[in-house]
């Protein structure tokens, strides 16, 4: 276990080293500065040459690479251009907003998804699995934006029950901070719990092949609790491994729905980012983002070994 | 209700008016946390603020301001002459990095002369100093606290700085120290929502209590029609334009840019892009500023004539150039009605859509662009058109002397009739497309008093803000 | 009145009709085993009586367990009785246990479901049952997980699970055919044992007469679907009243003539010392790999002409070391010589056509996509001098026919034709190159009785006629003793034994060929007039 | 082997070819529009009639006009093409990098060149896609091109997993020991024997790629980074539609609708074709 540690932390290591050049080297090549965005149209050609000094874009690019990397492993993650806060401050607020947002929606998605699998692979062929299966076709295929616009449209502007965005923030109360993010979670959640459903089914099907399912029956449970019993946790690992991939989706993802629900989010951080040039926060965050994705990934493959016995095995 | 929350497209990089592009940062903090000697009223006159009053000099050269009495920064420090030269002197050094610094260009010299006195001496008469100190790019701020000012921005106004939620909201209190008449509301939210369709649910829920530019005019048919709001379409200083390469082959040929004009159907663009939203002009000057010339029978709707006219230039199967678009409604819809016209005279627009740093990259600062749309929103800006290097490099000798000469006067007729003579020459030699006059959509909820229904400067003043009970 | 009952039992699925009036029953601690080819609808009938069917499956007639009628039993009252009243064992004891869950849990479960006992009660019990098939918790801890046993361990943790509440019936559906024979005699001991102390019926159900004839009291032949034959087991066994029945017997006794090896005394294929290790994980990061000596020296000299067998357990190293020859893995140690010369790993192309391999699975050895003639003329790829057009054409005709197919077959896909019919394909295959050369891996273990007799006799034939020297690698030790000259007994990476076939099998010199002999259930001689044939006193 | 829970697969097949018809029409329906629009569309589709804005769906305008007036009839069939374009080009990218990638990981199993090729891939699922794919057209400019190669690279490292899995199986049967028995090189093996085999996998994810890069091109239209104007798509049509729904609800059903059915439609094929390209039924035992 120890051994199979160590090697993943040092592949680990290997991958962030050549991610933080990637997203060097493409947000390099962008056009646009971000010293003349900030000052605008009526700007004169000395007061952006200076506002460049200041911001250290005149230094070599290797030289601003190092500074990154090294400030980045020490924790200092650098100040933004245009904002001038510590780029480390701004993601932790946004993380307040980005990371419950993300666990809500897994956790609504979650709680649809694997009942509705578990239903459709136990009336396989039937109609309860027909529905479901058709539900989740179209789940699938509903942009999630268009979607979270018909939510709006419905719950806020009509019913109003929800606010139509924005977020009020947790000091004034969890359920507060929940009611905001309801609709945007729903919003992220529905394609999630569509594709997550359809795995759990088809893992579950898989597994109900399988002969251990038929000794299962043969010892006199019933259907229904031999997928309760055996079926579900022998089928988790796929779907195990597609939540944690809808996390880093919905971590990162949410871009657009932070958009339409204008939420103070990592997401929309990083676009209005790219659009305002401000380099150290696009390049600082999509890396906190690459890193959050590899340690999800990681400990879901720990994970693993807590549902298989057979990868608990230590050489 | 003692309380507003207020919307607005942008939220400002941060929170100095004096460091950095003017329009997001003003909206949140001119007349509310900072204040200048001078102060724009909702109509566009130019009225006393920190300065009590002035006196001018005979030769326009040297401007005395007596400074109000009793101002205190928020953080209890007493406002003085000190600040003042302090501040301007800041705006005008060196290495300052105002992005206005071209207001203060005229200045020589700031003296304090005693704690109520500045005193300012011009290089040579300038009609619109008094109109420039008015600019959020000209408040007063302390010494003390201008290194902090970006995040924690201290001034003299009427509201404190209270919290910035990034990507959300800024919060002010009201300022209960504050020198001059105290206001109705105790505090106020300026939140930022640049997605129209964010923007148009948030006003319909009522998360909002008012928006301050709209941006999205199809939507304000629906809010006249119902009685929660209150829809208050007022204009802006924005001349929005078809923005001319005039250095670039074969807009270098006056006969071609005035085909483009003549291409051009203002009204379909103010319908189809606006929703009926704008006004329509001949030339860059706003039409509610008593200067205005209406030009527009100049650059009619005539495709016939775009025709003959690049014929005349050589070029009757056309030709085709780019048109870079910027973000906003108005570029992005007005492009593509307008690439649309192109055609129908044998011109290919192919449009290129670009964010605001790629714009300021490739067409501000780079010049390689064929056509453009932008709104102009500074003030009286007609003078960048005696700027060679400006993005349309437009050069004429005869412009330039005619503005030189506009700002050493001061004799409000005379400058009148050169402003006049500036519209009609730059109309003669159609420099760029004129489109229109960008319109102010805010919107209310019914109820809340004291919006502005201009936008002589892109300020939210929540000090004027009261609501009917 | 009898245990059970079965009369009259039809099936069909869709509209094809799987059983046909099965009739048949078992009383208590009688030993019936329902024996027949592949696809007879043997584990069909099985899974009638448990009404574990596929929900499509449309049945009629009655299944009488003792007084109660099966068939008309809620799908709550069958659960009820399952695991029970009627233990069923399966197959593939490596898939047949959650592997998720633990042994004891797995089979605290079936006492769980069925009683109101307590968990440790049942944990006592579970330990009670897994003591008696052989798992005693002191060695088996009831937390392990079914992938730290092996398979036989596994098999036994299947039948404790069965037979936890001492059913009244246990169907145990060819609970031996994954494992090897000493295993297997193992797990028909314990069976046996067990149908005696509780007085349970046992329906065995297998196609291996040898373990029939060994074990049952009552014997039932089955072919599509139907009964053909049933009685007492030495009855049937020496009347062979029903044609396929003697058809069956006859394979499964099937002598095949080899012609006698022209021995030419001079080496073909030299292994000496041959070493193969697999890398296991490292212990630790800073660590080497561990190894996994599979093959540990071996050495051998094969003749031109001869005809020598391997056989050994599974997992002993017969395919490993098939692999080596044949070049497509490398060896850690010792060489390889062909006709005296080394054989490098990067093959000649002269080499290679030099030996050629027919493999086990008949299903898994062709390209799907390709048509015979494409599949059977690839050892020809690095061939200089392969044969075009016409004479391509003649000699695929040729070669199909020298393995009992005809010519025209050249134009179809493996999937046109049955097993047995593709494993002559592989074997043309191997035969086009004229290789020196063959090697036969398990070639014919997954066929049928009596598909594998007539693939047995198409060996001898080309033996016959184009005097092959082939490795004949087998965990059959009776496949073996028909068709080699000399046997190599394999255990654990190392030849233990080597000797000519009737030697090593009338006086086996080593302790492991022995109990691999002991273990082999046998067909005893019954008819009167075979009598060369005959289990070795 | 049988088990409880099989459908035989008489039964099986039919269901399986109700998602294959159902779907088949659905994606066939989408690409006759988009065909047809290259010889025929109702009205032009870049002709503005200022006008005639926003009418509802009428005699004239089958399905309405958009905010400028066009036909949004017309918009949608070209606008089909733009959205097949993008997606069915990208998912050409991530095969064709992405499957020989795949089969020369699988054919050099374990050496350094497989473990490079699947940290690679494991480096490229790492990154958040629609953030890279939002730099990528922000940074060479947002038009159609840059969208199919943002879309098209995250689709590499998805067929070089599926190919370098599928394939991993096949190595270790008989017919591939036989084709190495007879001295084919890794190479000749992974073209001749390897890929035909996994090609059933190949168009099964293909499928579910196209449909995902239906989704992504309309998300990068949305935000203003897919196919530029006057190139109608219907991710642009559904942004620019937002701000109308309340006022001409059609604007955004209709390119939405198309999303959605297309989108039902491919996902219908593909279920429909892996249930037939089932690798049990391919086997040729149960
Ligand atoms: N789920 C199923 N659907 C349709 N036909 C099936 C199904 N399962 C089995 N069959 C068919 O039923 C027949 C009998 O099958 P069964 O499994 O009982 O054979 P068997 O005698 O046990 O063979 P084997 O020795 O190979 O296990 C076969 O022809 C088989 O193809
Ligand atoms: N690629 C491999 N890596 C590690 N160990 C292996 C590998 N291939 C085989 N082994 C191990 O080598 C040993 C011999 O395997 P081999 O396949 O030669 O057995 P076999 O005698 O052919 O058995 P069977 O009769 O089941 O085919 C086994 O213990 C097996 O687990
Ligand atoms: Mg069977
Ligand atoms: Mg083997």
């Amino acid at each position: 276990m120890l051994h199979y540690l160590a090697k993943r932390i040092l592949s680990l290591c290997l991958s962030l080293a050549i991610a933080s050049m990637v997203i060097f080297a493409v947000i390099e090549v962008a056009p646009g500065d971000p010293a003349s965005f900030m000052l605008g149209t009526g700007a004169q050609e000395d007061t952006v040459a200076a506002l460049r000094e200041e911001l250290g874009l005149n230094q070599s690019k290797l030289s601003r690479y190092f500074s990154w990397v090294t400030g980045m492993v020490t924790g200092d993650f650098g100040t933004s251009y245009t904002y001038r806060t510590p780029v480390a401050k701004m993601v932790g607020d946004r993380l307040w907003v980005s990371l419950p947002l993300a666990l809500y929606a897994l956790i609504l998605s979650t709680l649809i998804a694997l009942p509705a699998g578990i239903f459709a692979a136990s009336r396989r062929g039937k109609l309860g699995d027909m529905s479901v299966m058709g539900a989740t076709q179209v789940g699938m295929a509903v942009p999630n934006f268009w979607f979270a616009m018909l939510l709006v449209l419905v719950f806020a502007i009509n019913l109003r029950w929800f606010a139509a965005g924005g977020f009020i923030g947790w000091d004034k109360g969890l359920w507060a901070g929940l009611h905001a993010l309801t609709l945007p979670a729903i919003a992220l959640a529905l394609p999630q719990a569509a594709i997550l459903a359809r795995v759990m089914r088809s893992a579950l099907l898989d597994v109900l092949n399988e002969d251990f399912m038929r000794s299962a029956r043969a010892k006199g449970l019933s259907q229904g609790q031999a997928i309760r019993r055996h079926g579900v946790r022998n089928a988790l690992i796929p779907v195990l491994t597609i939540i944690g991939l809808q996390f880093s989706f919905l971590l990162a993802g949410a871009i657009i729905i932070e958009q339409v629900f204008y939420l103070p989010g990592l997401g929309r951080l990083v676009f209005q980012a790219i659009s305002a040039r401000d380099l150290i926060v696009v390049e600082s965050v999509v890396m906190l983002l690459v890193f959050a994705v590899i340690m999800v990934n990681f400990l879901v493959d720990l994970t693993y070994a807590l549902v298989d016995p057979r990868l608990r095995r230590t050489p | 209700k003692e309380t507003v929350t207020y919307a607005t497209s942008l939220e400002p990089p941060h929170l100095d008016p004096t460091a950095g592009a003017a329009q997001a940062i003003d909206a949140v903090v001119h007349f509310n946390i900072f204040e200048g000697l001078t102060r724009f009223t909702p109509d566009g006159a130019v009225v006393p603020l920190l300065a009590k009053s002035w006196e001018i000099s005979e030769d326009g050269l040297t401007y005395t301001f007596t400074l109000q009495e009793g101002v205190t920064f928020h953080d209890g420090s007493a406002m003085d002459a000190a600040d003042v030269k302090f501040s301007l002197d800041r705006a005008r050094a060196e290495d300052s990095t105002n992005a206005q610094k071209a207001l203060f260009t005229a200045i020589s010299d700031v003296e304090v002369t005693d704690p109520q006195t500045v005193v300012v001496t011009l290089m040579e008469p300038n009609g619109s100093l008094l109109f420039n100190l008015a600019w959020g790019d000209a408040v007063i701020v302390a010494e003390e606290s201008v290194e902090m000012l970006k995040t924690n921005p201290i001034g003299t106004g009427p509201y404190r700085f209270n919290e910035w939620i990034q990507g959300d909201r800024v919060e002010l209190v009201r300022n209960p120290t504050y020198w001059g008449e105290v206001p109705p509301l105790s505090a106020a939210t300026i939140k930022f929502i640049s997605d129209p369709t964010a923007a148009f649910a948030a006003m319909m829920a009522e998360d909002i209590d008012a928006f301050d530019n709209f941006p999205a005019p199809e939507n304000v048919a629906q809010f006249e029609a119902d009685p929660r709001f209150q829809v208050l379409v007022g204009s802006t200083e924005g001349e929005t334009i078809l923005s001319i390469n005039n250095a670039q082959s074969p807009f270098d040929n006056p006969k071609v840019r005035e085909a483009i004009a003549h291409a051009i159907d203002r009204h379909a663009i103010i319908d189809g892009a606006m929703f009926g939203y704008g006004t329509p002009i001949g030339t860059h000057f706003a039409p509610h500023n008593p200067a205005y010339l209406d030009l527009t029978g100049q650059s009619d709707h005539d495709p016939d004539k775009a025709r003959a006219l690049l014929a005349e230039a050589n070029l009757p199967d056309g030709f085709s150039t780019t048109l870079h678009l910027p973000p906003p409604s108005y570029a992005r819809r007005g492009g593509e009605i307008i690439a649309a016209q192109l055609a129908e005279v044998g011109i290919t627009a192919e449009i290129i859509n670009v964010e605001w740093a790629q714009w300021l990259e490739t067409v501000f600062k780079g010049k390689t662009y064929g056509l453009t749309i932008v709104s102009h929103t500074e003030p009286m800006d007609i003078g960048i058109y005696a700027r060679p290097g400006y993005y349309f490099q437009y050069d004429n000798p005869d412009l330039q002397g005619l503005m030189n000469r506009l700002n050493a006067t001061t004799d409000p007729e005379k400058r009148t009739e050169m402003l006049q003579m500036a519209q009609q020459t730059i109309a003669d030699d159609y420099v760029n497309g004129y489109l229109f006059q960008l319109a102010k959509i805010g919107i209310a909820k019914a109820g809340l008093n004291g919006t502005w229904v201009n936008a002589p400067t892109a300020a939210i003043e929540i000090g004027a803000l009261s609501w009917a009970d | 009145m009898s245990l059970l009952d079965i009369s009259g039992l039809s099936l069909s699925i869709g509209a094809l009709p799987i059983l046909r009036d099965v009739t048949l029953s078992i009383a208590a601690g009688e030993i019936l085993a329902v024996t027949g080819e592949s696809g007879s609808g043997k584990s069909m009938t099985a899974l009638a009586v448990m009404r574990l069917l596929p929900q499509v499956a449309k049945t009629r007639g009655a299944i009488y367990l003792e007084e109660t009628e099966l068939c008309a039993l809620s799908e709550d009252d069958m659960c009820r009785r399952r695991g029970r009243d009627i233990g069923m064992v399966f197959q593939e004891p490596m898939t047949a246990l959650n592997p998720v869950m633990t042994i004891g849990a797995q089979v605290m479960e079936t006492i769980q479901i069925h009683t109101d006992m307590t968990r440790a009660e049942a944990e006592v019990e579970a330990a009670r049952v897994l003591t008696r098939v052989g798992l005693p918790p002191d060695r088996f801890a009831l937390d392990r997980y079914p992938h730290e046993l092996s398979g036989g361990q596994r098999q036994r943790v299947v039948i404790a699970m069965a037979i936890a509440l001492r059913p009244k019936l246990l169907i145990a559906d060819e609970p031996t055919t994954a494992l090897d024979v000493t295993t297997q005699a193992q797990i028909l001991d314990l069976l046996r044992d067990l149908v005696r102390e509780t007085g349970m019926g046992l329906m065995i159900i297998t196609h291996d007469l040898a373990v029939v004839a060994g074990l049952a009291d009552r014997i039932v032949v089955m072919r599509n679907g139907e009964v053909v034959e049933r009685g007492p087991t030495m009855s049937v066994l020496t009347h062979q009243r029903h044609p396929y029945t003697r058809m069956l017997f006859q394979a499964s006794r099937h002598r095949v003539t080899l012609p006698a090896a022209r021995q030419a005394r001079s080496p073909l294929l030299e292994v000496r010392h041959a070493v193969r290790d697999y890398p296991t994980a490292r212990p630790h990061l800073f660590a080497k790999h561990g190894r996994f000596r599979a093959v540990n020296d071996v050495s051998f000299t094969l003749h031109r002409g001869e005809r020598l067998g391997l056989v050994g357990e599974s997992g002993c190293g017969k395919s490993t070391l098939t692999r080596a020859i044949l070049g497509l893995e490398g060896l850690q140690g010792g060489e390889l010589l062909l006709n005296g010369q080394p054989l490098s790993q990067k093959r000649s192309p002269a080499e290679r056509q030099a030996m050629q391999v027919v493999f086990q699975d008949p299903f898994g050895s062709f390209n799907p996509r390709h048509r015979v003639e494409r599949l059977i003329t690839e050892p020809f790829h690095s061939a200089a001098d392969a044969p075009t057009g016409r004479n391509r054409e003649d000699m695929v005709a040729q070669v199909l026919s020298d393995v009992g197919l005809r010519p025209e077959d050249a134009q179809k896909y493996p999937h046109q034709f049955s097993g047995g019919q593709r494993q002559r394909i592989a074997i043309a295959r191997a035969l086009i190159t004229r290789p020196e050369l063959i090697l036969f891996d398990e070639a014919v273990s997954a066929l049928d009785v009596s598909v594998r007799a007539r693939i047995l006799d198409l060996i001898a034939d080309l033996c016959r006629a184009y005097g092959l020297t082939y490795l004949f690698i087998s965990h059959d030790l009776s496949v073996v003793r028909e068709i080699c000259d000399r046997v190599l007994v394999m255990q654990n990476g190392e030849i233990v034994e080597d000797g000519p076939v009737a030697q090593v099998f009338a006086a086996p010199q080593h302790s492991y060929t022995r109990r691999l002999l002991a273990a082999a259930p046998v067909l005893p001689d019954m008819t009167a007039e075979d009598d060369t044939a005959g289990a070795p006193a | 082997m049988s088990s409880a829970t099989d459908i035989p697969p008489n039964q099986k097949a039919r269901a399986m070819s109700r998602s294959l018809i159902l779907g088949g029409m659905l994606a066939g329906i989408m690409l006759i529009l988009a065909l047809v629009s290259f010889v025929w569309t109702p009205f032009d589709h870049a002709v503005m009639n200022i006008p005639d804005k926003m009418q509802p769906p009428n005699a004239v305008h089958w399905l309405g006009t958009d905010h400028f007036g066009r036909d949004i009839l017309s918009m949608v069939m070209v606008g089909a093409r733009t959205s097949l374009a993008v997606a069915c080009l990208s998912v050409g990218i991530g095969m064709s990098l992405g499957v020989p990638l795949g089969l020369a990981a699988a054919a050099m199993r374990g050496s350094w060149l497989d473990e490079m090729i699947m940290r690679g891939n494991d480096l490229v699922f790492a990154f958040p896609s629609l953030v890279i794919a939002i730099l990528i057209t922000a940074v060479f400019g947002p038009s159609a091109a840059n969208a199919i190669i943002a879309i098209g690279i995250f689709n590499i490292p998805v067929f070089a997993r599926v190919a370098r899995g599928g394939s991993l199986s096949l190595w270790a049967r008989e017919f591939i020991l036989a084709a190495r028995v007879a001295g084919k090189s890794r190479a000749r093996i992974s073209v001749e024997h390897i890929l035909p085999n996994i090609s059933n996998l190949l168009i099964v994810q293909g499928t579910i790629q196209f449909s995902l890069g239906i989704l992504a091109e309309a998300s990068l239209s949305y935000i203003g980074l897919g196919a530029q104007p006057p190139t109608p798509s219907w991710g642009r049509m559904l942004a620019e539609a937002q701000t109308m729904v309340s006022l001409a609800p059609h604007l955004a059903i209709v390119p939405g609708l198309a999303i959605i059915l297309t989108v039902v439609g491919l996902n219908l094929l593909g279920d429909g074709l892996r249930d037939r390209f089932d690798p049990r039924l391919l086997e040729g035992r149960a």
